[in-house]
Parts: structure tokens; sequence; C-alpha cells
């Protein structure tokens, strides 16, 4: 684990991402308490104002101040993404191992109901899930899980094919191990190393999804400061107040770039090949 | 009897600070004949059946190709459109209106009595399932003296018939089709209407060339119209003020900034009695309560709400759905915010710790959840704790409208104050989402719509807006101004107060336009 | 004196690493001159490598060198990129080790051949090829035509290294390094190449650098050899010399270490027994499944045969080899008798009769272990050495039996490794090491059978050595019984009691040691001894 | 290539379809809302909605539904929508047409760019030119496409007036005003894929580079030039045509919300509108058809694939 972090370091990709991932993650631990003014109050002779000493990234149409909201709002934001990221990870790490163990038809079976529903636009499988749901973070956050886990599943299928070739299962087979043993003690173990590479990245994307969700009206709501929904509700005013709906934007894409360049870190910590 | 209502309106718009009025016809000299024309819109046109069209951009392109017997002035007051004269019974009972002579549908056939008689069978006929049938008046039966005379015969005395019967929907479509099925009219439009039908596209553009056929020779003064819609508001006055648009029908507080500033864009605005307000389920917990209704109105700022939902291009609002825009508007001292009081009569009404409730507000348009989320942190003080949900608009229509008991409403203005009361608030409304079911309301909204006498009528209408002041069926915080814009080569187009009228038949095109194919 | 070609003197080469110098290379001094071919013998890790690349002047920016290499005179290590670019190929050729990776597998063979000589020989596109056809049938490919225009893929690993070996060949350098040219091949194809090189050799006069791990191949092609250990030369001259007098300790250690059929490590004679501990009864193994799409295509199906009828018995004590080349059918037995395959036919074991994978009860389990070829792979890297250990001694023990450190302790022992391993991880382990644990592991359950695949194969030849000895020790220590899978005759030849040859899925003999040489052989396993060189001493 | 491979990568299509429309057919059915409200709207009365109901076969089995809605849909029939009461098929086929459109062109801007990029940061890796390369295209990936078309659409139309905002003109209508329209989307869409792309080819060439076969090549007297663009670029490029096909999955993906921001009405739109609108028959067509583009486009690169890269075997 140290050696790992120590690699990473090395790297330009992953000293970045730790640090911008490493901030993103205080924010979301003290940004509430660090934030300036309280997120939600109005203050109609306040509104539209740009960056100042007063308000650091300026004011929305409610006169409230956008540095509190972005800090209040970090936690609904990057929490919820890893939320339905690790659960999206969770089924699909399921399911492409069960399909990895079983083999023959029954993995056929399954990866090729995985590759149909893959051939649904994840955004799209979100969008329907949400509405079928209807619209809350929760709902968001289910849709993205069940929108990730075929991907992830076929991930860890192809990891765990991996493993499943190498020789000390097989040694743990002709010995007479239990199934539970092989999967659990022998091949787990060495497939949660990629995966984990995997999930960091997804989490970029799920930050993103997420963003979007609330951008069309379908995740967060009002007036919950989760920057999706500050987004969208920014572009009416764009012409009001161009500040509003830079920041988010700027938060959200920080937020993806940090976990991109941390997963990218990390793969290269885990496997040094080139 | 329009003087009078022509002054009210006046006053009502010099109360608002001097702005741009739109208000002052523009016929200078006779109007260029020719040219296109684009307007813009902000929905899909979904609909082209104007007996059951909903949205306003659908109306737009419905006024183009259709007509009514009457059609609505820029003074609410309604002027001969199919129909060239009218008549009614002492009381208001029988009505008979007059057609004009050789009227043609598009597909050449003539428009008789027979046909207004058939689509107002139509559109009585709950199968229809038109808006058009609890907006027309009380009609208990239509029919035809001969081709060119129409009898209404009402259910009770209403002197507001040729007002009412100027509905959006109201539109005259041939008997043939309705016989042969009206879905006809889904792909297709055989109106009588200015202009014909060229191309229907719902999502991007419908466009409408001239009917030589129109029964006024002088109008329309265009070849051409293309309705353009864009679904993104900012990119349709972008658009406005790049000058690939000529004109936007109806744009929001938000860009209308842009458009002042614009060179060669007239911003236009005009008072109106076009609304948001919150509805509160008056049969239920615990809005059945007047005190808890009352005790939310009190923790309005009605002058902060009218900058929250309007950006100021809006008036206050008094919890009456008529404002100064409306003839018989009562002019009732303003309410104002009172914590301590709103407190108190919580308190009263047994929720001395506060209430929750969930306020939905549909993302369509955007003042909705705007109203919502100002709302909630108005009402906090008082021990409100209000929690907001958006959803999207046909999820609303489909879960939330006319049942829920506490949501984000949005209205245009109509055309008189019977029509907006028997609309929304009588027992017997259309749309009675409040579920108020006040008796005495009820009452002096009947009397007054078969009263003539201007004075007699204006003093019950006084009184009803009384009623709803008190006992708040729904919270009005604020009216919108209705709020376009223009290229400075348009003219003759004045934004009607309605919202959903448009008289695009009496626009030109200056000699400055862009020639445009 | 022959005029020299290749001079390499005082040559020292360091790697760059984060953490300071890391030596590859120590004043190296050699010389080849035209018409000699010079063995470079050294285990992995030497530098052997590191030489080559330092000749052909590719190496990384982290390198830093010293002494000096000279080609005919010019010292390469001050020869431009340009003049770089024109002496390679051109003036010193090279031929890899492995033809399958060494080859760009989406051009052509022709056309990998022919640039050379577009390149170096400025001739046309058309008259390379036509040259190239040439090339092709002189280093003796049936069908040189075809053969130009075929993809990697199209052709046996043989035919591919033969098209290596002819564009090495292609613009006659004056000097070729061989980098181990046939230690990815089957001992046959290797021996033809061998045959092809000396030919080649033989004909040009070329100054050849041939580069190998296997001293008995370099003994039966090398004029001189260098040893080379740790990036210096430890000991150099003429092949005959070394082998019979080496001077340096490690010569001597790795020329033992070289397995000699004459020198047998265990006796003749299996020891007596009455009953087989294991019969083979034609067991068949087949791989892939039917494609039901295959089938509904009427084409035949894709299903090939990993064993056919096999049948075989172990004496108890008995050390059985089994030899044959990759894909042979070797490794695809042991599965099967391990249950890793599905298998038809019957295995019986200690009287009981097993025909499916249900039947590998934990008791033959328990009797009945197998050791894999690579050892970083048979162990999970995720596991220390004690985990490793105590899994055995968890599922077969007696319930009485013991499972502490100290148990762990003396399994290690047993294998000659410290007691302390039991904490570390696989990887902070050598190579031998790791292959010991295995062996540990296997023996844990105090097996009568042990089946060992290729469990030498991934080892150096003097850890090779130390692996087998350990083995022979444990056989006489427990009387176990070994099946022991090698493509390496001369090393089964010093161990087995009695021999088995497969080939492609059949068992086409099965001898005692003794008859092995004399005895009525299956032709395959006549070419097969032909095919595997006598170690050189045998010759000295 | 085995005619065999191809019938098999055919019926994988048509199990994919399957599939799609169960899963599809199965959540526009529980979606909140009533298909017979929809299409009469809220002034419906309940004896017309019982009549419209049994007129839609509301009433029928789930499954009986499914079925008839399926062999409508073998049929190309995808129902009438309820928006507009016009039948669905066509006007989406026509919108997928301006999707593919947009597709197209940002796919062919994305070659045009993310290849050459690619190329120099492989050939200078952990030079500035590739540290610059990856920083784009971190950016690249890590902006969602409403953000970045919110911006292009304030700074380049509404800032500059370079280029109109929003909307769509059929380029057989006005070929320039309809390029113009095209700009900003394409740009939007492509950003991602650049981004993406971009960094495939570069690491695909790192390895080709590190690969045996390119250092014979180079000592058998190659020229670095020839060794890359003869040996290394081939071998490097065939991956991305995969990669290529995949990111038509996210195409369509993106291209509903950058085709909801620029109002362009391509498929994305459609099915964000029929969403809204709970447009029944609207989402399922789009849906498969989406689904259906998505299944082709990847089978049209395994082939491709398959056919350049002789080494595959093909089952």
């Amino acid at each position: 684990m140290i050696e790992i972090l120590k690699r990473m370091l090395r790297s330009p990709q992953g000293a970045l991402g730790l640090v911008v991932v490493g901030l993103i993650l205080l924010v979301v631990i003290v940004g509430p308490w660090s934030a300036p003014y309280d997120p939600e109050k109005m203050a109609p002779l306040m509104r539209y104002k740009p960056p100042s000493a007063q308000f650091w990234l300026g004011t929305d149409q409610y006169g409230r101040d956008i540095l509190s909201r972005l800090l209040h709002g970090a936690r609904a934001t990057v929490v919820m993404a890893v939320l339905a990221t690790a659960l999206g990870t969770l089924v699909g790490a399921i399911v492409g191992t069960v399909s990895a163990f079983l083999g023959g038809r029954g993995d056929e079976a399954i990866m090729r109901t995985v590759d149909a529903i893959m051939s649904i636009p994840s955004l799209l499988l979100a969008l329907l899930i949400v509405n079928l749901l209807g619209k809350s973070s929760v709902n968001a956050l289910l849709a993205i899980a069940l929108a990730f886990a075929p991907g992830m599943a076929r991930v860890t299928r192809s990891v765990a094919l991996a493993v499943r070739k190498q020789d000390y299962v097989n040694a743990a087979i002709a010995r007479g191990e239990s199934a539970g043993f092989i999967v659990g003690r022998e091949m787990l173990p060495n497939v949660v190393a990629p995966i984990i590479v995997e999930m960091t990245i997804r989490v970029a994307f799920a930050v993103m999804l997420f963003a979007t969700l609330s951008f069309l009206g379908l995740g967060a709501q009002p007036p919950a400061s989760e920057w999706g929904l500050m987004v969208s509700e920014a572009r009416r005013f764009m012409h009001l107040s161009p500040w509003m709906i830079l920041w988010p934007s700027l938060a959200i894409a920080l937020v993806a770039i940090g976990f991109n360049l941390l997963g990218d870190g990390l793969r290269d910590a885990l496997n040094p090949r080139t | 009897m329009p003087s009078i209502h022509r002054r009210d309106f006046l006053a009502a718009s010099a109360a608002l600070s001097g702005l741009a009025m739109s208000g002052i016809p523009a016929f200078a000299q006779t109007p260029r004949r020719g040219g296109t024309l684009r307007v813009s819109v902000d929905q899909a046109v979904s609909k082209l059946n104007p007996l059951v069209t909903r949205v306003n951009p659908e109306y737009l392109v419905a006024e183009l190709l259709y007509s009514g017997l009457t059609r609505l002035k820029v003074d609410m007051s309604a002027e001969p459109d199919l129909a060239e004269s009218w008549t009614s019974s002492a009381d208001l009972t029988e009505w008979t209106f007059t057609l004009r002579k050789g009227l043609a549908f598009h597909d050449g056939s003539p428009c008789t009595a027979a046909d207004v008689v058939a689509t107002f069978e139509a559109i009585l006929d709950p199968k229809t399932a038109s808006p058009a049938r609890q907006n027309v008046g009380p009609i208990a039966k239509v029919s035809a003296k001969d081709d060119a005379t129409v009898v209404f015969n009402l259910s009770a005395p209403f002197a507001d018939l040729p007002v009412t019967l100027a509905y959006t929907n109201a539109k005259i479509v041939p008997a043939a089709v309705i016989k042969s099925g009206l879905e006809k009219l889904d792909r297709q439009a055989i109106g009588t209407g200015p202009f014909k039908l060229v191309s229907f596209e719902p999502e991007r553009q419908v466009v409408v060339a001239r009917n030589d056929a129109y029964y006024d020779k002088a109008r329309p003064y265009l070849d051409k119209i293309e309705v353009l819609v864009f679904p993104d508001v900012s990119a349709e006055a972008s658009a406005l003020i790049a000058g690939d648009t000529d004109l936007i029908s109806t744009t929001p507080p938000t860009e209308f900034g842009r458009l002042q500033k614009a060179s060669g864009v007239k911003a236009l605005r005009v008072p109106s009695g076009q609304f948001c307000n919150v509805n509160f389920g008056c049969d239920q917990k615990p809005f059945n309560d007047v005190r808890v209704r009352q005790a939310l109105a009190l923790t309005v700022d009605r002058a902060a709400m009218v900058d929250f939902v309007t950006e100021g291009f809006g008036s206050p609002g008094n919890d009456t759905p008529l404002n100064p825009a409306y003839r018989f508007y009562a002019d009732l001292p303003a309410k104002k915010a009172d914590i301590a009081k709103a407190k108190a009569l919580l308190a009263e009404a047994g929720y001395p710790k506060g209430l929750e409730a969930t306020l939905i507000a549909s993302d369509r348009p955007g003042q909705r959840a705007q109203l919502a989320v100002a709302l909630r942190e108005m009402a906090k003080p008082a021990g409100f704790d209000i929690k907001v949900e958006t959803m999207p608009h046909a999820t609303y229509l489909d879960q939330v409208w006319k049942k829920g008991s506490f949501y984000v409403g949005f209205y245009n203005m109509q055309a008189t104050a019977d029509a907006i009361f028997s609309l929304l608030y009588t027992s017997n409304a259309a749309w009675n989402e409040t579920r108020w079911n006040n008796t005495a309301f009820d009452k002096l909204v009947f009397e007054a719509r078969a009263t003539v006498d201007e004075t007699k009528r204006r003093a019950l209408y006084a009184q009803a807006q009384k009623l709803m002041y008190d006992e708040v069926p729904s919270i009005i915080p604020a009216f919108f101004d209705l709020l376009g814009g223009q290229r400075d080569w348009v003219e003759g187009y004045q934004l009607h107060p309605r919202g959903a009228v448009f008289r695009l038949d009496f626009v030109s095109l200056g000699a400055n336009a862009p020639k445009r194919g | 004196m022959r005029e020299t070609i290749l001079d390499i003197a005082g040559y020292g080469l360091d790697y760059a690493t984060p953490s300071g110098f890391t030596r590859a290379l120590d004043d190296v001094s050699l010389s080849i001159a035209r018409g000699e071919v010079l063995g470079l013998v050294g285990e992995s890790g030497s530098g052997k490598t590191s030489l080559a690349w330092a000749i052909m002047r590719y190496l990384p920016a982290t390198a830093r060198e010293t002494g000096s290499i000279r080609l005919t005179g010019q010292d390469l290590l001050k020869a431009s990129e340009a003049e770089i670019d024109a002496i390679r190929g051109r003036r010193i050729g090279m031929v890899f080790q492995d033809p399958s990776t060494s080859l760009n597998p989406t051009l052509p063979l022709g056309e990998q051949l022919a640039e050379v000589l577009v390149r170096h020989r400025g001739l046309t596109r058309k008259q390379a090829w036509a040259e190239g056809e040439a090339r092709l049938a002189h280093v003796g490919l049936k069908v040189p035509r075809q053969m130009m225009r075929r993809y990697p893929h199209e052709a046996s690993g043989g035919e591919k290294q033969r098209v290596v070996i002819a564009t090495a060949f292609a613009c006659q350098p004056e000097c070729i390094i061989f980098d181990e040219p046939t230690t990815a091949l089957d001992v046959i194809t290797a021996r033809q190449i061998l045959e092809l090189f000396k030919e080649l050799q033989a004909e040009t006069g070329v100054a050849s650098l041939y580069i190998s791990h296997d001293l008995a191949l370099v003994s039966q092609i090398a004029s001189k050899v260098a040893v080379i250990h740790r990036g210096r030369i430890v000991e150099q001259g003429a092949v005959g010399d070394v082998f019979a007098r080496p001077q340096d300790a490690y010569t001597k250690k790795l020329l033992a270490a070289v397995p000699r059929p004459d020198h047998r490590l265990v006796g003749m004679e299996a020891p007596e027994a009455a009953t087989p501990l294991v019969e083979v009864e034609k067991v068949s193994v087949l791989y892939g499944r039917k494609p039901f799409l295959g089938r509904l295509l009427g084409r035949a199906n894709t299903q090939f045969t990993g064993n056919r009828e096999v049948s075989l018995s172990v004496m108890p004590g008995e050390i059985l080899g089994i030899v044959g080349e990759s894909g042979s059918g070797k490794s695809t037995l042991a599965k099967a008798m391990t249950g890793l395959n599905r298998f038809e036919g019957e295995i019986r074991f200690a009287g009981r009769r097993i025909t499916g994978l249900s039947d590998m009860d934990r008791a033959y389990r328990r009797e009945v272990q197998i050791i894999f070829q690579h050892p970083d792979s048979s162990l999970n890297p995720r596991q220390r050495i004690r985990e490793i250990l105590s899994r055995p001694l968890a599922l077969y023990g007696e319930p009485g039996s013991r499972r502490d450190a100290a148990a762990i302790g003396e399994l290690l022992e047993q294998v000659r490794l410290p007691a302390a391993y039991a904490d570390r991880y696989p990887h902070q382990l050598s190579g031998g090491e790791k292959q010991r644990v295995a062996i540990a592991r296997a023996f844990a359950s105090k097996p009568k059978l042990v089946i060992c695949d290729e469990i030498t194969s991934a080892l150096d030849v003097s850890v090779q050595a130390s692996v087998v000895e350990l083995l022979v020790d444990l056989q006489k220590r427990f009387g176990t019984a070994y099946l022991f899978i090698t493509h390496d005759l001369n090393l089964v030849r010093q161990i087995a009691h009695r021999i088995a040859v497969m080939y492609r899925g059949d068992l086409v003999d099965l001898v005692d040691i003794a008859t092995l040489s004399t005895g009525p052989l299956h032709p395959y396993t006549r070419s097969l001894l032909e095919a595997v060189p006598a170690p050189a001493t045998a010759a000295a | 290539m085995s005619p065999a491979y191809i019938l098999k990568r055919i019926l994988l299509i048509g199990y994919t379809l399957l599939v799609v429309s169960l899963i599809v057919f199965a959540i526009t059915q529980i979606l909140p809302a009533d298909a017979a409200v929809m299409m009469l709207g809220e002034n419906a009365t309940p004896d017309a909605l019982a009549a419209l109901r049994l007129k839609m076969g509301l009433n029928d089995p789930i499954w009986m539904q499914y079925l008839h809605w399926l062999g409508g849909v073998v049929r190309g029939d995808f129902g009438v929508s309820m928006r507009t009461g016009q039948p669905v098929a066509p006007a989406m086929i026509e919108a997928l047409g301006r999707s593919l459109l947009l597709a197209l062109f940002s796919i062919l801007l994305m070659l045009a760019v993310a290849i050459p990029l690619g190329i120099v940061a492989a050939v200078r890796r952990g030079r500035a030119a590739d540290l610059g390369v990856s920083f784009l295209s971190y950016i690249g990936v890590s902006l969602p496409e409403f953000v970045t078309a919110t911006l292009m659409v304030l700074v380049l139309a509404d800032w500059l007036q370079w280029l109109p905002a929003t909307g769509y003109v059929p380029l057989t209508e006005d070929p320039l005003r309809g390029l113009r329209h095209l700009v900003l989307p394409v740009l939007t869409v492509s950003m991602i894929l650049v981004a993406h792309v971009s960094r495939m080819v570069r690491s695909e060439l790192v390895d080709v580079l590190h690969s045996d076969y390119i250092r014979a090549a180079r000592l058998k007297g190659l020229s670095k030039r020839q060794v890359l663009f003869k040996h290394a670029l081939r071998n490097a490029l065939l991956p991305t045509i995969t990669i290529v096909a995949l990111d038509v999955g996210y195409l369509l993906g993106g291209v509903i919300v950058v085709e909801e921001i620029f109002a362009l009405p391509g498929i994305g739109r459609q099915l964000i509108v029929a969403i809204q609108a709970r447009d029944l028959p609207s989402i399922q067509a789009g849906a498969l058809i989406m689904a259906t583009t998505y299944a082709v486009a990847n089978f049209l690169a395994d082939i491709c694939y398959a056919w350049l890269d002789r080494r595959i075997q093909y089952d």
C-alpha cells in the first residue's frame, strides 16, 4: 500500500490526482463549516453580484453566496457519485465474477445479455430509470449504479478470467479446495486491484453523469446546491451573470479531472509496465 | 362602455413604471404588403387541431389558420371575426350571431352556420376533450336559423358571450371533417384563417402562406410566416438579436435585459393578468383551515417576490386573480409580510411548532420553481418547513394538476373576470384546483355574469375579490408583465395582454426588412 | 591470424536508476574474427543480452558506457545515429529469440525481408521481392513464393525463424548476433535451425556471436566460448579447453549442472513392487466445446484432441519420465490426473476406479499432488508463504496434526529453505526458491505420487540442477513416485526409470531407461534422441 | 472471413435488440403515465378514456401488448405518437438521420485531430508535447457536454456572435446556414471524442513501440520514420477502430444532451421530448433505434477490424 502510494507520487498524474482528490475530499468533509454564508439565505438586494471581497465567487439569482453553495454542494455531488460508482461496481463485480467462474454457456449467456444492456447508452438508461423511479438524488444514484453495472461486470469478468487461468487457482482446484475458498481467498484478492482502478476512473464519469442528470432536471432538487443543478439553474440567468454558471461548471470539471488523474496514476502504480 | 374599459386599462399600464408600451397602434401609414416573417416560439407546436390546442405556440398557429366567430382585441373586448354582428335577448339567455357573406375554408368549401353549429357541438362533446368546453360560456343549445345565422341558447344569463366565444379553442372547423373524424386535423389545417398551412414539423417549424380567399381583402399583409421552435429561451433571444428571427412572441424576464440593450431590436412589454400562484387543496388538512392559508400568505414579501419571480417585470398580487389589467379590478390594500402574525395564526390553527409541507412545481416555465424556492425561504421564519419538489411538466399534469393539494400554478390572463373566476375558483370551475367551493363566492360570480349594469357588476366583482383576499384559496404573490421582442422593421405588432392572442395578420414588414425566400 | 571483425575492449555498461547506477556489464573484452563463432554462455540476468544491445547500439537513454566496441576498427560508441542506421542490418545482423514476436504480425513475411534489401542494397521493391524469394529458398523454405506473401500467423515457428535468419544474412553482414535463436522452438525444429546456422556460417564465414544459456548446445557449434556471470566474463577460450579444463569456479559449477544422460542420479531399476500405484487406462481428453453454430452450419467441429486413449502405469516409488514437444499432450495428461481436465477412460489408483472429477475425493487428492511449471504463477502473490503452506496441512492433515509455525518450518527445511521464509511474500523470493516452496506445498500431504509438470524448464541450469537434486533426495526419503514431465531428454534420462514419449496427443513409446539406447523405438522417439545434442565433455 | 462469424454476429444483434426491446418495453410500461390520459389530455372524461384504452388495447395482459408491439416493430410500425398523433417511426428515422450527420462530422473532425495528437504524444513520450496533449485530453474527458456546450454558446454565440447559438437548418434547405448551425454541436461532441481517442492512440502506439518486432525493425537499420509509419502506426491504429465504434455508444448518449442544448431535432432530443411528455411509443422507438445503431456500429467495426487484422480467429 505504502509503496503503491510512493509510486503514485512519482508519476505526475498520480501526484496531481492525489492532491486534487485530496482537496476535494477535504471540501467534502469540512465544506459546510468553512462556508462563509448560509447557502440558502436569500438577499433580494444582493442578486447577481460579480465576485468581490464580500462574495468571493459572487451571488446568484436569489442573492445567495455561490462559494457557500459550492462548498455545501460538494457533498451532494461527490459523495453521491462515489456511492453510485461503488454500488454499480459491487453489482457488476458480482455478476462478472460469477460469470467468469461459471464459464461455458452460462458465461456466454450472461455476457451477451450484459452486452445487450450496454448497447443502451448509459445516459439514456439512467434517464429512463430516473423517470421510472421519480426524480431525486437517491433515484439518480440508483440509475447511475444500474447504468454502470454492465460495464463493471465486463471489466471484472475479463480480470477474473485472467486470474482464473493462473496456476495457483489450478493448484487450489487440484488440492480439492471448495469453490467458495477459491473465489474468495485465491481469486478475489487478485481481482480487486484492477477493479479499484476502473472504479476511480468511473467516479469521474459518475460525477459528470450525475451533473448531467441534474442538469436535465432529473437529479437533485432545488434549493439543493448540487453542482449540476446549479449549472442548469444558472443557464437561465447566463446573461444576467455569467459567473453563476462558470463556477459550478469549473468545480465539476475539477472533480472529474481529479479522479481521472488519480485513476490513471493508480493504474500505472499497480502495473508499472511502461 | 368600452371607453371606461380603455381608461382602466391605460391607468393600469401607467401604474407600472414608464416603459416601452407596445399598446399604441402603429398604423401611421398603410402597411407594406408581402415578405416573410420569422416568429420564434419556446415550445413545440404539437397539436394542430384548434379544438384541442393547449399551449401558446399552438394557439398562435391555430389563430393563423382558423377563425372564430369573434376575436379578442388588445383591450380585451370582442370584435367581429367570422360573425359580422350579434345581438342578445334582454335576459341575456339567447344570442344571435350573423356570419359574413361568402366565407370559405382553405379547401374551397363554403363555411356556413352548419359548420359553426357542428363545431360548437363538437366542442361541447366531452369525447372531443376540448378545453373550450368549459370556457365558451353556459351554452345549452346551438342552432342554425339559416346559412348565415347561428343562435346560442344559454342555460343561464351571460353577458360576456361575445368575448368568451373568442376563446382560443373556439375555432370553426368544417362540419364534414367533424363527421369524418377530427384526427384529420392532426396533420392538415382546413380553416378559414388568414393563412394556409404550408409545412408542419412539430419540433422545428410551421410554415404558413397568405390565404387569398380570406374574408378581409386587405389582410393579411405578409406573404408567409415561419413559426420557429426554440426550446432554449436564451437561444431564442440570441436568434432575434442576431437578426435570424423577426419576432419573439414571449420571452422570460431573464432574457429581456439583453433585448433592451440590443440594437435594432425593440423590447416589448405589456402589463398583464398573467400570474403564478400557490394552490391550496382547501378540502384537506392542513390547508382546509383558512388560518393556515392566511398564515402562509402573511409570510410572503410580495415586492421581493416580484423581483425573484419576474426580475422586476411584474407587479405584486393580492391573492386575487385580478389586477389592473382587468376591467373589473378592485383596488384592495396591498398585502404586507407579517411573520409574527403568521406565527400566531399558525399556532391558533394548532401548529405551534410549525408545519411541514411539500410544494410541487412543474419545471416549465422556470418561474414556478423560482417562486416555490423563494416561498420556502420566506415561510421558514414563521415555522413553515416546505420541501420543494419539481417535476417534468408531463408528470405534473398527469399526477398533480387538479389533484395535488399544494402546488404552483401558472395562468394566462383571461379575457374577462368571469372567465378567470369560473375557470379556476368557482365550485363548478373547469379547473377547480383549490376545491375552495365557497357558495357565497359562487353566488357573486353567477350574479355578476348575468348583470349588464356596469356599476352593479363592478360592485359584485369587488365583493368576490374581497372574499378571496380574505380567505386565500390560493396565494397570488405576483403578476407578470408580458415580455417580447421584435426587430424594428416589424410593424403593426402589439403584445397582447391575454398572452394567448397574437393577431399576426395585422403585422407587416417595414422597408428596411431583409428579403427572405 | 584471421582479420578481427568485432572487437570489444574493457567495455562497461551501467543503467541510471532513481537509486543510483546499476552495473550491467563490467570490463568486458571479447573479439570475434571472420569465420569464427563465439558462444556467449550465461544464465538469465548475467548481462549477455545487454551486451548484444550494446553492440547493436540499442540502449536506453539511461545507459552509461565505458571502453570500446569496434567493428573492423570503427568504434561504434562514437558512431553517429545515421552511421549506426547504416550499420544495423547491413554490417551487423541479428537473429532474435522468439520469431513469433520479432516479426510484425500485420506485414507479409516477404515485405519484412524485402525492406532490408531496399534499405541497404538500394534495390527496387520488385527486385527486392525477387531476391527475397531466392533468399527464402536458400534458407530451405519449401515454397518461397507463397511464403513471401504469407503473414506471420500463417507460418510455423521454424519457418518464421528461417525468415528471420534469411533477413539477417540478406546483406552479407560481417557479423551476426544470434540471441538464443532456438530456445523458443521445439527440440527437433531447433535442431534443424541449428543445422541451417552451421551451413550458412560455414558458407559465408560470417563472424558470429552466439548467445545461449545452453552449454551443451554451444559446445556443438562454437569454436570459442565465453562464460559471462553477473556482467563479467569469468572465462573464455577454445570450446574444448573450457569444457575439459574449466578454470573458474562458476564455470565448473555450470558444467557440473549440465544434465548428462550417462550420469544417473538414481538407480536404473525402480524399487520392486507387485501392484502399480496408478494405472491410466485409455484416457482421452477433448478440448473446446462443440459450437452449436458451427454444427448449425455443418462445419467440422472445432474441438481438438489433447490426449488420445493414453494408457500407462506408475509403480510405487518409480520415476516415470514423460517427454514430448509442446502441445504433445504431456501436461494435458497431468491435468486430467489431477482433475483439472475432464477426461474419458479411467484412472485406477490404489485399486480404486476413478472415471471422473467426482471420484477424486480428498483421499485421492492427498495422495496425488502436482507441481506446475511457472513458480511465480503457481504461488498466489497475495498470500504469505505461511498461508500457502498451511492450506494442504489444513486440508489433509489428520485431526491431531500440527499446523503451527514449527510444522511450516519443517516443511521449509525439507526443501532447504530457512524457516524464516514463512513470513515472506512470493515476490520476495527467487525463481528457484519459489519452486522449492511449490515443492514443499506438494509434499506437505506426504503424497504417494507427485506430478512434476516441466517444473525445471523455467529455471536456470544451475538452479535446475539443485532442484532436481532436491527432488531425488525427497524421493529417496519418502519413496514417492514421480510423473516427471519435461522436454529435456538429457535431464529425464538422468533420473527416470522408464520414459514415456508423447507425440500429438498419442503415447508413442513407453520404454525402460536401459532399453532406450538399444531397444526398438518409434521413429519419432529416435529423431528426438538424435535431435538432442550430447553435452560437450561427453565428446571431450 | 468466415460466413459463420458474420452470421453469428448478426444473430447476436438480433438477441441484443430482443433484450433491449424487453427492457425498454418494461420500463415504458411502468412509467408513471396513463397512455390514454397522455393522449386525450387533462380535459379527457372517464368515458372517453375508457373508449381509448379499449382502442389502444391497454386492457390486454402486458405480454399480449408486448407481442403486439414487437410485431409492429418488426413490421417497422412503432405506433403513433401520443403527442403529435403522427406515426413514430418516420419522425424517429428522420431524427436519427440528423443525429448521424452530427455524429459523422464529429467523428471526422475527431479522427483528423486525435490521431496526429496521439502520435505526437507517443513519439515525444514524456516530453512537453506529450504532457500538453495529455493535459488537453484530461480537460476534454472531464468536461460534461452540457458545460462545454453552454460555455461555447456563451462565448462563440452570444459574446462574439460568430455562430448561431442553436437551432437546425437542413443542409438541403440552405447548406451554408445548415453548416453554421452544426459547428457548435460538432465541436462539443468531438471534444470528448478527441480527448478519448488521442489517449487511446497514444497508449496503443507506446505499447507497439515497445514491442519486439519494432525493435527488430530498428535493428534491421530502418529509420525511425520508416519504423513509425510502416510498422508501428498500422498496428497501433487497428484497435482504435473498435474504440471508435464503442464511442458511438457514448456519441448517442452525449448526443442526447448536446441536441437538447442546441435544439437540434435529432434522435436524442426526440427522446428527451418524448420522455418529458411521456410519449411512450416515441420513447420505445427512440431507445430501440439507438440500441440498433450502436449494435450495428460495433458489428461493422468488428467486421472491419477482422478484415484488416488477419490475426483474429473468427470464433
